[in-house]
């Protein structure tokens, strides 16, 4: 299992690779990208940054809790900082298991997990020039009301 | 005692910096160093209860600090 | 959105591929691969049949139902046939999406309908020379004791 | 009638072919489809009530056939 931040793109073909194994019935891959729109703003790019050795101790925590919770050591998570465009990949997760139940499960777990507590920002850069830190407490708060 | 404190994201704009060097009296808590920060941010932009972590690791505010300590001041995270 | 029985080696990357678009912030891909062990038994291989033309049918009518629940057409299923060895892909589902909510539970409907009502049937071979048509349904009814 | 019964994976084993064209008189149904296959089954492998497909459809046993109806026995399927 391994838990990296990097700053190149990503590549999941290479991590779905990296977690086969003939003993694996089901490999799941999680692709995150950068979408076109978002709280109804049309987006140009996204520039994340992170408190890089907080958000790898973070993350390698996250991976060994879900290979412990839910049995497999075939766990890849990769995010990536920096500048990107529209389409490109944030963050990729692979999971290979045995099973099918338990690798959408940790896939799941380690996604939300991250989004939780891993120490990543992001700032989106709209089509009309301005730009914003995202602040998913303030949506959800929105959004509950 | 020299606390090391780190701002990311949109707290490294309330501050204008990035990192800043701050002397606090011995036995400080993280609770201590907030209340110094918020004197620095009088437009009050900075949350009033932000989550922090020292070390590298998230901690409570009643956390006593330690001489080199790096207490890091985490805006929401938006990881994903 | 697209739904295939093919005889050649299934691309998880050409599906990626396939389903991305600017408006998905998320892609799931799931990769079943043929294991080692099944049942406590060690496997050296399984045999895929399947009534083609139905199964076909049957595909393209879960993708749709997919596409239309959870609300995405960035949906792509392929299900290879005939003689697989171990840690090759026999079916690969990909699955794109604005949010990753209902990407992991539209790939999760999917497989689990697949596995439900698609005319494919596995033959598996054994160490030990042997082989066996699998019954899934002995297999749970087993499970249940 | 003429109907044609396929027949996939352990019971294309069972009746040692995988199509079977077979009469049947105007008005059956699957079950007198089924129960003409039965008999040719003495050993009973072919479970009592199995899966059947009508023109590529799931189809219940109480379901009337037309000439040239294609109906396939259908094992527990297994893909994945």
């Amino acid at each position: 299992m391994r838990a990296a931040i990097v700053v190149t793109p990503l590549d999941p073909s290479a991590v779905l690779a990296e977690i086969a194994g003939v003993a694996n019935g089901a490999s799941l891959l999680f692709v995150g990208t950068v979408r076109d729109v978002n709280d109804g703003r049309a987006v140009s790019g996204i520039e994340y940054t992170t408190y890089q050795s907080m958000a790898v101790r973070e993350l390698e925590g996250i991976v060994a809790e879900a290979a412990s919770r839910f049995g497999t050591s075939d766990v890849v998570v990769e995010h990536r900082v920096g500048q990107l465009t529209l389409g490109e990949a944030s963050v990729v997760i692979g999971v290979a298991h045995p099973h099918r139940a338990e690798a959408y499960e940790a896939s799941r777990f380690i996604i939300e997990e991250l989004k939780r507590r891993v120490p990543i920002w992001k700032r989106e850069e709209y089509v009309d020039g301005s730009r914003e830190w995202v602040d998913p407490t303030a949506t959800r708060a929105e959004a509950a009301r | 005692m020299t606390i090391t404190a780190l701002f990311f994201a949109s707290y490294a704009d309330v501050f204008g910096r990035s990192q800043l060097e701050m002397e606090v009296p011995t036995g400080s808590t993280v609770a201590d160093l907030l209340r110094q920060l918020h004197a620095l941010d009088p437009e009050r932009r900075l949350p009033p209860a932000p989550l922090v972590a020292v070390n590298e690791r998230y901690a409570r505010h009643d956390q006593v600090l330690r001489p080199g300590d790096e207490v890091a001041v985490i805006p929401p995270v938006a990881g994903g």
